[in-house]
């Protein structure tokens, strides 16, 4: 038997209150499954990249959090992040591109009206 | 190692196909005649080694090997022996006949012949493989062909051309995914690592020194069993044999009945038996049981056919009961009857479908209602009815008779039960024949039917050559019963070593 | 089971001392925490949950602000700076473009999701996502050690312009290549 | 010559095999060649069947000491099949009869079938119905014999439907193959019990095995065999359940029709219990049997011939009858009688039937007896054959059933009173029926639409030679010597029981009296006779239903069971298999829903493949982080 209730709640305060690495990656986790969700059940496409936004940012948490609190003596944690926003900023140009040309395709940005790829 | 007879009998047809892929969609005439000349040489040179065949020495004769995957044990290796040379001759003859019976197809003639001969090599390969590999390879490539070829080519009645050639696809594969683990299973379970191999020989051998305890030969034997077995149209999975034929083109349900379906049996007398004997002994008894479920089940389900590619294939299904008890009774008279039930039917069962095909190519016409009175306007294609149909009822001096009475007499003192069940089966047989053949060919003229030509030319030679083969091994059976006995004596020592293995599952019926 | 219950156990007093280490130094970092983050998260749901998509965007874009603050709280400042620079101006800047572009009608039900059923679906694929990831997080025996690395920005440029050299050029050729790109096909190429 | 013949002897089936193959393959178009090699060919099996009997008579070979030929058919493992020729006496008397009357059917059949096109294919039929009795009659084995046996089966099936455009004549042909076939099937399974039980079915041997084995097991177990063997005998010698076909045989060529029911096929039947004689009459349980079933369906089918009106169904059934005497003869153990009967039948039965062939076509396929009348005018040389059959069969002195049948009558009255009372009205009967189709269709006024003639040469010069034999046949028997010739176990003594050929004769004319006063002197009304007898007359004249009963059987146990099954196969086999299908469809409908085109959808199955698989890892992980114990 997993003895959860032998945890009292004053452990759970003193670990919530020692914030530490992971405070941040759960809030990353809250953050990527936030965009997770609007990423599926977002119609427009420019909603849908907003959400792929956010879900980046979650990566980057981690990134700089790990960078953070394990540090192996250089700031390659952050370097990534860093290039982890290049891509996304060129990702992001790209997609609203995409949207853009879409739109004027289509004449709508709904993503459940693109089904090219059905088989 | 001198001429490579079998490898050339294994590619000609191959080859063939691969020099037609060149030749120009308009060129029909040269596309069949080449089609016919492949297949010729190839009939010619395993009637060469149906003669020469040595059945005083027996064993595997024209061996060949050239290794190819040496890591994994397969070589590309082919022989003959006594059980594989009259499946080689069945499927050439057939094949033969079959591109016979295919001349005046009109659409898209090139990729039929190109598809029918990849088909029969395929088929040859399976025959003539001593490599387990190699037999799978071939066995696979038999199937694509033929589900193209029923897409194309084939016919709707009952049944859409596409159900019938999914289905009948879909049982082949099927029977070949539980093969292929079967297969499998033998390879990692007969040696250690390092001297694995998928030589038949070497796997028979590691059997016979006891590498596989009989559990593992019961549980790989049920997997062969379920595979061959599909493929054989054993009872609960036959549905594919009506269906299919009634879909197929004449010569793919030539060449299924005639020999596809015997790889099946002779799987099962190859790596089932000579493999894995103990756990043929296990299940003999349920094999008994459903070869009499499918000679007498069939046999009803084929009296109340309208459409004569329906009858034929459930007259194939109860027949293939037949060479199952054979099998299942594993004693040398009634395996040697087996084997030559396969080659029987397969004759008979094409020389049937070639003459509906031609029926059916002149009238679009192939249901019993619809037809009647061919005798007056179809003189030939009526002999060919009524030697089909009487070689089905088992008359002597056509090629059934002897087979028949070989299996009945091995089968009897085994499984008495079964055995006279099945043996009613002959009864039935001769009822849904004699019906058949009654209303389609007598009976009064019908003028419906006078603008219609009888066969000529060309199209009479399926009639000839499988009929020649009917009637020869009818009246000499000793021609082909001496090649098979040459095949299965030498199980004698293990079928009777097998007789006193107490028998586990259900008993003597 | 047993050594389940360990890692719990593990997990809960890992790195966080005891009730004596509560200091207000601690308190401080944690309170300034918590804001940061219900900032971002609050600001991250509105971008989901919001009618309005210009409302979405404004609030992605405070999110993002949020996630800077807690770089900088993590002694990042230049990443803190990337993220105002290019997430709070730029990506803003350039979805709101995007948006007045692609939308001429009312705004006010601009963003619209998907059935209720699709709804359903992916709070429970995202939940359970997080669930995991949780999971994982919290089973994981982090130790926090928190070393000074001196100046990041300094840092930061060393390794970009020696060991990362290549990675740095590829960046910028693909923000090059993503421009070009994205201008041929907001053009289109049949238009040219 | 004679001992060419004996060491040839298997020429004999092969000649007339060979005239159908040539037949068959070159001049099957050309009526007069066909007929020619036909009849050659059979006259030299006639001239080697003579030289056969020249050297059995003249030579050492006797019922007990054959010459036997064999040679290997097929071989399998321990399992040989052989085909040979086995010559005794029995043997030489068959090749007799059948040769005599095919070649006088053949030489017949040249003026019946004058006008038919197919006459070529009918010949070639023929050839192949002659060659196929011929080699049953000299089997060496039970397996040549069961062989040949099916040959004839199905020669007779190609002959009876040789009016293939006609359908009572299909159906008939049908009939006949598939009752035999239910004969066959025992026969079948009762000769493979004889090759699992003694591991041999060559005559010679198991005449030495059986009785051993009798008198070591018992007689149960061969009480079987033998049961099951002579279900064979049941089916084709037309014996009372599985008779039905035998009637309906009259639908092929007449000439087929005498072959048939005289000489070939029927017989077959008759010849196989007297070849197996020595396990049969070891076994008193299905000797008796036998001798109920025949002396049964001697007397059955008397009473039905008593009330058919067409000409060749009489016949038909007076040929039943005949050959239940047969099977009663060899029921109560006399070879002798049952195969001196056999050859008398065969002569007068053949003539009888060409008679009634000649009658038929003379009077345009007009076959009913009371249409006819006042033929003998018109053709006085078929009226006398005809009258010397009727004699013949219905057994007056000196004529060559009147030996025959006294002989089955002795025999029976030995074993049994019952058997021969049933035998002895069946004579009375036998010889009433005879004489009504003689009176009424030869005496009385002729017709006046009547366009009967005399026939063609070709077919009366067969009918004064066999006219000739029913005359002669019965007192060259009995005087030369038959029983002393053909015989089982010891040499049957001939004589005559003047008390039972007294009383016989008695029935006989009696009989004759009795129709002439019926029918030519009309002192009492046939019609009236038929109401008083209400309710039997119904029942003879529609054959006691038999076939009605067995329509009801097919229609239920075949036809009725067979739509079963396949709705069985269609709905519960095949269905389960279209069930799986429809499975693997919904499968892959759930399968299509997560890739539908949208983007979305990939990344919401994305995410449940990442969730499965973290989750598994997390799962795994616990262990290895245990393991690890907290390196982090």
């Amino acid at each position: 038997m997993i003895d959860i209730f032998s945890l009292s709640v004053m452990d759970i305060v003193n670990w919530s209150l020692h914030v530490g690495l992971a405070h941040f990656l759960l809030l990353a986790a809250v953050l990527f499954s936030i965009g997770l969700y609007g990423l599926l059940t977002k119609k427009g496409i420019i909603s849908t990249l907003m959400c792929v936004e956010l879900m980046l940012n979650a990566a980057n948490i981690n990134l700089v959090a790990f960078n953070h609190y394990r540090p192996f003596q250089d700031f390659s944690g952050q370097l990534m992040a860093i290039f982890s926003v290049a891509v996304a900023a060129s990702e992001v140009a790209v997609g609203i591109a995409l949207a853009f040309r879409i739109y004027r395709e289509h004449g709508s940005i709904h993503v459940d009206e693109l089904n090219n790829m059905k088989g | 190692m001198g001429f490579p007879l079998l490898s050339t009998v294994l590619l000609a047809p191959l080859l063939m196909a691969l020099v037609i892929c060149f030749l120009p969609r308009e060129a029909r005439e040269q596309i069949r005649v080449l089609a016919a000349a492949a297949m010729g040489l190839a009939t010619c040179l395993t009637l060469y080694a149906y003669a020469a065949y040595d059945t005083a020495v027996g064993g595997m004769q024209f061996t060949e090997q050239i290794p190819w995957v040496t890591d994994l044990g397969v070589s590309y290796s082919l022989g003959i022996d006594g059980i594989s040379l009259p499946m080689l001759l069945l499927t050439d003859v057939i094949g033969l006949a079959s591109v016979f019976s295919s001349w005046n197809i009109e659409k898209r003639a090139k990729e039929f012949f190109i598809l029918l001969l990849i088909l029969i090599a395929g088929v040859t390969g399976t025959f003539v493989a001593c490599d387990l590999f190699i037999f799978l390879l071939c066995y696979e490539v038999v199937v694509i062909p033929i589900y193209i070829m029923v897409l194309i080519w084939g016919s709707t009645k009952r049944v859409p051309k596409e159900y019938s050639g999914m289905k009948l696809t879909i049982f082949l594969l099927m029977g070949s995914a539980f093969m292929l683990v079967g297969i499998v299973s033998l390879y990692l379970g007969a040696y250690p690592a390092g001297q694995r191999t998928f030589d038949i020989q070497a796997l028979i051998m590691a059997s016979q020194m006891g590498n596989m305890s009989a559990e593992f030969q019961i549980f790989v034997f049920l997997l062969l069993l379920t595979g061959f077995g599909s493929l054989l149209s054993m009872f609960p999975f036959h549905s594919w044999s009506p269906d299919g034929y009634a879909g197929a083109p004449t010569a793919v349900s030539m060449i299924h009945a005639g020999v596809l379906k015997k790889i099946g049996g002779y799987g099962l007398i190859r790596l089932g038996l000579m493999v894995l004997p103990l756990g043929a002994k296990f299940w003999a008894p349920l094999i008994a049981g459903l070869a009499m479920i499918n000679v007498m089940y069939a046999a009803y389900c084929a009296m109340v056919q309208k459409d004569l590619k329906y009858i034929i294939g459930y007259s194939s299904v109860s027949h293939m009961g037949y060479v199952l008890l054979g099998f299942a009774a594993l004693n040398v008279v009634s395996i040697s009857g087996a084997i030559a039930n396969m080659v029987a039917h397969g004759i008979m069962a094409s020389l049937f479908f070639s003459q509906i095909g031609y029926v059916y190519e002149k009238t679009h016409m192939r249901s019993i209602p619809d037809l009647k009175g061919l005798a007056h306007y179809f003189p030939r294609v009526t002999i060919g009815f009524m030697l089909a149909g009487m070689a089905s009822v088992g008359l002597p001096g056509l090629i059934e008779f002897v087979p028949e009475v070989t299996i009945f007499m091995g089968t009897i003192g085994v499984y008495p039960f079964f055995a006279v069940i099945a043996i009613a089966g002959i009864i039935f047989t001769a009822l849904y024949i004699l019906r058949m053949l009654a209303k389609v060919l007598f009976g009064p003229k019908d003028e419906h039917f006078a603008k219609y030509e009888d066969q000529k030319g060309v199209e009479v030679l399926p009639l000839l050559l499988l009929g020649l083969f009917l009637v020869g091994f009818g009246i000499f059976p000793e021609l082909l019963m001496r090649v098979i006995d040459s095949g299965v004596q030498p199980l004698a020592p293990m079928l009777a070593a097998l007789s006193d293995v107490p028998m586990l599952l259900g008993g003597g019926f | 089971m047993n050594e389940a219950v360990n890692l719990i156990h593990g997990v809960v007093n890992w790195g966080m001392g005891t009730a004596a280490d509560l200091d207000m130094g601690t308190l401080i970092d944690a309170s300034v925490f918590y804001a940061l983050m219900w900032v971002s998260v609050l600001s991250a749901l509105g971008v989901v949950l919001c009618k309005n998509v210009v409302h979405s965007a404004l609030l992605l874009t405070a999110s993002f602000i949020g996630v800077g603050c807690l770089y900088i709280y993590m002694s990042s400042p230049f990443i803190g700076a990337v993220q105002f620079l290019v997430y709070g101006g730029a990506v803003a800047i350039l979805i709101v473009m995007a948006l007045m572009l692609t939308r001429r009608d009312d705004m006010s039900e601009s963003n619209p999701s998907r059935n209720i059923w699709c709804r359903v679906g992916a709070a429970v694929i995202s939940g359970l996502f997080f669930c995991c990831m949780a999971l994982v997080t919290l089973l994981t025996p982090f130790k926090n050690v928190t070393v000074d690395l001196g100046d990041s920005v300094t840092g930061l440029a060393d390794m970009m312009l020696t060991k990362y050299i290549i990675p740095f050029e590829v960046a910028a050729v693909l923000l090059l290549i993503a421009m070009i790109g994205a201008l041929v096909l907001a053009k289109g190429a049949h238009e040219s | 010559m004679s001992e060419f013949a004996l060491t040839h002897a298997w020429l004999i089936p092969l000649l007339p095999a060979l005239a159908f193959v040539v037949i068959g393959f070159f001049t099957r178009l050309d009526k007069s060649i066909s007929a020619k090699i036909a009849i050659s060919m059979i006259s030299v099996s006639f001239l080697l069947a003579l030289g056969v009997l020249a050297a059995v008579i003249s030579g050492p070979i006797t019922m007990d000491n054959p010459l036997i030929q064999k040679v290997l058919w097929a071989k399998m493992g321990t399992l040989e099949l052989s085909m040979g020729v086995l010559v005794d006496p029995m043997t030489a008397m068959m090749l007799i009869v059948v040769t005599t009357v095919a070649l006088l059917v053949q030489i017949y059949s040249v003026g019946y079938m004058e006008h038919d096109p197919g006459a070529g294919r009918f010949f070639a039929f023929l050839s192949l119905f002659a060659s196929s009795m011929l080699g049953l009659v000299i089997s060496v084995n039970f397996l040549q014999m069961y062989a040949f046996w099916e040959l004839v089966g199905v020669c007779s099936y190609l002959l009876i439907g040789f009016y293939y455009y006609k359908i009572s004549a299909r159906e008939a042909a049908k009939k006949a193959f598939i009752t035999t076939r239910i004969g066959d099937f025992g026969m079948l399974l009762g000769i493979l019990l004889l090759q699992i039980t003694f591991g041999t079915l060559d005559f010679m041997e198991l005449k030495e095995l059986v009785p051993a084995y009798i008198w070591i097991s018992g007689t149960g177990f061969m009480t079987v065999v033998g049961l099951l063997l002579f279900i064979g005998p049941i089916g084709k010698s037309g014996q009372f359940p599985l008779h039905v076909w035998l009637p309906d045989a009259m639908e092929g060529p007449t000439p087929v029709s005498a072959l048939i029911h005289a000489a070939t096929m029927v017989v077959a039947g008759v010849y196989l219990v007297g070849r197996a004689y020595f396990i049969f009459s070891a076994l008193p349980a299905v000797m008796t049997v036998i001798a109920w079933i025949g002396g049964f369906t001697a007397f059955f089918a008397a009473t039905i011939a008593i009330t058919q009106r067409p000409f060749k169904r009489i016949l038909a059934y007076s040929t039943i009858s005949q050959l239940g005497y047969m099977m009663l003869a060899l029921g109560v153990g006399s070879l002798t009688a049952s195969m001196f009967h056999l050859m008398t039948h065969a002569f007068f039965k053949a003539l009888l039937f060409l008679c009634a062939g000649a009658v038929i076509e003379a009077m345009n396929e007009e076959a009913d007896i009371f249409k006819m009348g006042g033929l003998r005018h018109r053709m006085p040389t078929t009226f006398k054959c005809m009258a010397v059959g009727v004699l013949a069969i219905a057994g007056v002195p000196p004529f060559a059933g009147f030996f025959s049948k006294d002989m089955i009558l002795a025999a029976a009255a030995e074993v049994s009173m019952p058997l021969y009372l049933l035998a002895a009205a069946t004579a009375f009967l036998t010889a009433f029926y005879m004489a009504r189709l003689l009176f009424v269709a030869f005496f009385g006024e002729v017709r006046e639409d009547c366009p009967a003639h005399e026939t063609n040469s070709y077919m009366r010069m067969p009918l004064v030679v066999l006219a000739v034999l029913a005359v002669v046949s019965g007192a060259w028997g009995h005087f030369a010597g038959f029983g002393e010739w053909v015989y089982f176990g010891a040499v049957q003594e001939e004589h005559i029981d003047f008390m039972i050929a007294g009383s016989s004769v008695l029935l006989t004319l009696i009989a004759f009296a009795l129709a002439y006063e019926i029918y030519v002197a009309k002192r009492f009304s046939a019609h009236l006779l038929a109401q008083r007898f209400g309710i039997l007359y119904t029942l003879s004249y529609n054959k006691y239903y038999v076939d009605e009963f067995y329509t009801i059987v097919r229609n239920t146990f075949v036809d009725k069971l067979g739509a079963v099954l396949y709705w069985f196969d269609l709905h519960v086999v095949d269905g389960v298999v279209n069930g799986l299908a429809k499975g693997v469809g919904c499968l892959s409908c759930v399968f299509t829903a997560l890739q539908n085109g949208q983007a979305q959808r990939y990344v919401a199955v994305f995410y449940c493949g990442v969730i499965v698989l973290v989750a598994y890892s997390v799962f795994c992980a616990v262990r290895i982080l245990n393991l690890l114990g907290g390196a982090f």
